[in-house]
């Protein structure tokens, strides 16, 4: 019996809102957005985690910037604070080297790096996912009982067929889905926006390719 | 010293089977201990009590059963299965401080005895895991 | 006892070169690259095979307009033959709807696919491989004997750090590296050409974002 | 009919398997057919037989024992474990198809009977599996 599992609510019950940024496909933006909004929630004064869970391409410590710090042990461990988030990686134990990992040894990883993070209160704890609907999306909706998803896609119909899919497993699960951001526009036209028109979800806008 | 939360999991896991189970009373708890993770039992032993004194669960302390797994692996390449123990080379301080907290980056710092490929299983001896729960309704 | 791990090295036998399109990152252009590599070597009058390994986000079928087509069963199943390439990939079986598979799972169906698969006679066989270095790349690693990798990079730093981290897994077990490709230039200069100077790989060009 | 490449598997496994141990003769061997992959018996005994002529290895074709193996299936959410026979819906023909050939597809056409979530396992009766390889040196 995994003990694990039987805590991992009880670190994230004084967590008001889980957001995952994800959306299928790979290098379409869900770790820039994951990042951004995690910023710009903390510059409006909440108390935001940001969760690096893409253990194959760990990119948020590359984004913020974050060097030199690592996590606390106390009881647990609590996430260093940076940028004013307190952000959870893979890379505070792999030191930034290959860890090739298959999907069961993701998937405990997940649950292990859940059961001992003390992420306190906090207003917000954004999650970075990686590509797919693997370990470790499957165990996100598994374990983390409110959580929320926010769906990232491209003007690419190719990333817009896998978003889709994800789309439809989240809603046949009733999870939570805010909406779908279209990133990297570069027409005028938003072929994202136009093919959610009858999928009902909120289509949340355009970021242009910069 | 994160002993402490996988201690608290542990605690927190009897009282819920023993719930679940509808069990008054709780004879036997048996725990693994994974090699792999090198938990400092002296620790971990001192978080159980603290633990069992936080929140009174069904079980004394002393019938809570510690026991070390052995941690044995297996390259899915070649198949060669080898112990933790017999590892040749030591691992550094910070590895294994490492895979202390991630058992699994055991991945990124070590490597197949036989053909140094990085894709073993871990067999056993992992980490904390909970053998059984004995008890009565 | 597995019985399809001894019969997947005679399904490959008569392949003459087998190269995985790799890189660890997703949308760095894998799937363009390896649609473009196999219809070049097909026009160039080889035979050429065309695997979809990336079960989460496959695409191979959309970038080469694949429809209606599917694998006939005759001792094994043979890949349809689509513009001149023999094509496989899981959207034959899970028709284009979501397929959320765990790693063990996309591991046992890569192995059901290559032990049934009758490519017969081929000079190249290209994997399109998903992003990451988890069980689909282990297992090619593992299983495929002689395969070789050609990696691909952006101009993005999160990307070039994570293909290095494939390359060095690679290097240790001592795959042959075909080299490194960089897609999507933007700027004159080639972050990616600089930065494997060092890395004693050959660095194959860029090709510019359009 | 890609029955035969599974059959081939098997004779392959079998030849391969009694060179490394060095068995000269084979009593037996047990072959698993997992329930969920609608084997064709038919087909499979008959391709086995076409395969035991071609490759000659060291077992007579009727010393090798198919025993169809019961599907069970796990979830990994809600923890329900369920036979692959009392899946309420019935699988349409061509879903039956694709898991033919790579059961995997199961979690795009199957749900959890309880909770209905694609996220299960299979514990049991996938495909074809050998069981035992009895032989003497
Ligand atoms: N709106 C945008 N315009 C230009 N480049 C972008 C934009 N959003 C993201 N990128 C770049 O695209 C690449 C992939 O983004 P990333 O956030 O890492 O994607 P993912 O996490 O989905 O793999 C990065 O190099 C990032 O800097
Ligand atoms: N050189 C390029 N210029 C512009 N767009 C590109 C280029 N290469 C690929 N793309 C586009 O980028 C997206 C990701 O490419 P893809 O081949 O699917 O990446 P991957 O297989 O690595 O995930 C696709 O929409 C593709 O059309
Ligand atoms: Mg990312
Ligand atoms: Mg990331
Ligand atoms: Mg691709
Ligand atoms: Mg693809
Ligand atoms: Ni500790
Ligand atoms: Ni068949
Ligand atoms: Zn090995
Ligand atoms: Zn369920």
């Amino acid at each position: 019996m995994d003990p694990r599992l039987n805590i991992i609510n009880k670190r994230l019950g004084n967590i008001n809102r889980i957001i995952a940024v994800s959306g299928g496909k790979g290098g379409i933006g869900k770790s820039q957005t994951a990042a951004a909004l995690a910023l710009y929630l903390a510059s409006q004064n909440y108390r935001v985690g940001l969760l690096d869970l893409d253990f194959c391409g760990p990119s948020s410590h590359v984004i913020l910037g974050i060097e030199g710090v690592s996590p606390e042990e106390d009881m647990g461990i609590i996430p260093p604070l940076v940028n004013g988030i307190r952000f959870m990686s893979i890379t505070f134990f792999s030191g930034g080297q290959p860890s090739p990992l298959r999907g069961g040894e993701i998937s405990n990883a997940i649950i292990e790096i859940l059961a001992i993070t003390r992420w306190e209160s906090l207003d917000f704890l954004i999650v970075d996912m990686p590509p797919g609907t693997g370990d470790p999306t499957l165990d996100v909706i598994r374990l983390m009982e409110r959580v929320e998803f926010l769906l990232v896609t491209t003007p690419s119909r190719v990333a817009r067929e896998v978003m889709k899919k994800e789309l439809s497993v989240l809603r046949e699960l009733r999870i939570p889905v805010i909406g779908v951001l279209e990133n990297m526009k570069i027409k005028k036209d938003s072929p994202a926006g136009e093919a959610l028109a009858g999928l009902k979800v909120p289509f949340l806008g355009s970021i242009d390719f910069d | 010293m994160h002993e402490w939360a996988l201690a608290e999991s542990i605690i927190v896991t009897v009282m819920k089977e023993s719930e679940k189970e509808k069990l008054s009373k709780v004879f036997k708890v048996t725990v693994k201990i994974g090699e792999l993770q090198s938990i400092e039992l002296d620790i971990f032993k001192f978080a159980l009590e603290n633990m069992v004194e936080l929140y009174k669960p069904p079980v004394d302390l002393e019938n809570i059963y510690l026991e070390i797994d052995r941690c044995i692996l297996k390259c899915k390449v070649c198949g060669n299965i080898w112990n933790y123990r017999d590892t040749p080379k030591e691992l550094a301080e910070d590895e294994k401080e490492a895979i202390h907290f991630v058992p699994e980056v055991a991945h990124t710092y070590m490597r197949c005895t036989q053909c140094g490929s990085p894709d073993f299983e871990i067999l056993q001896g992992r980490g904390v895991w909970i053998d059984s729960i004995e008890g009565e309704k």
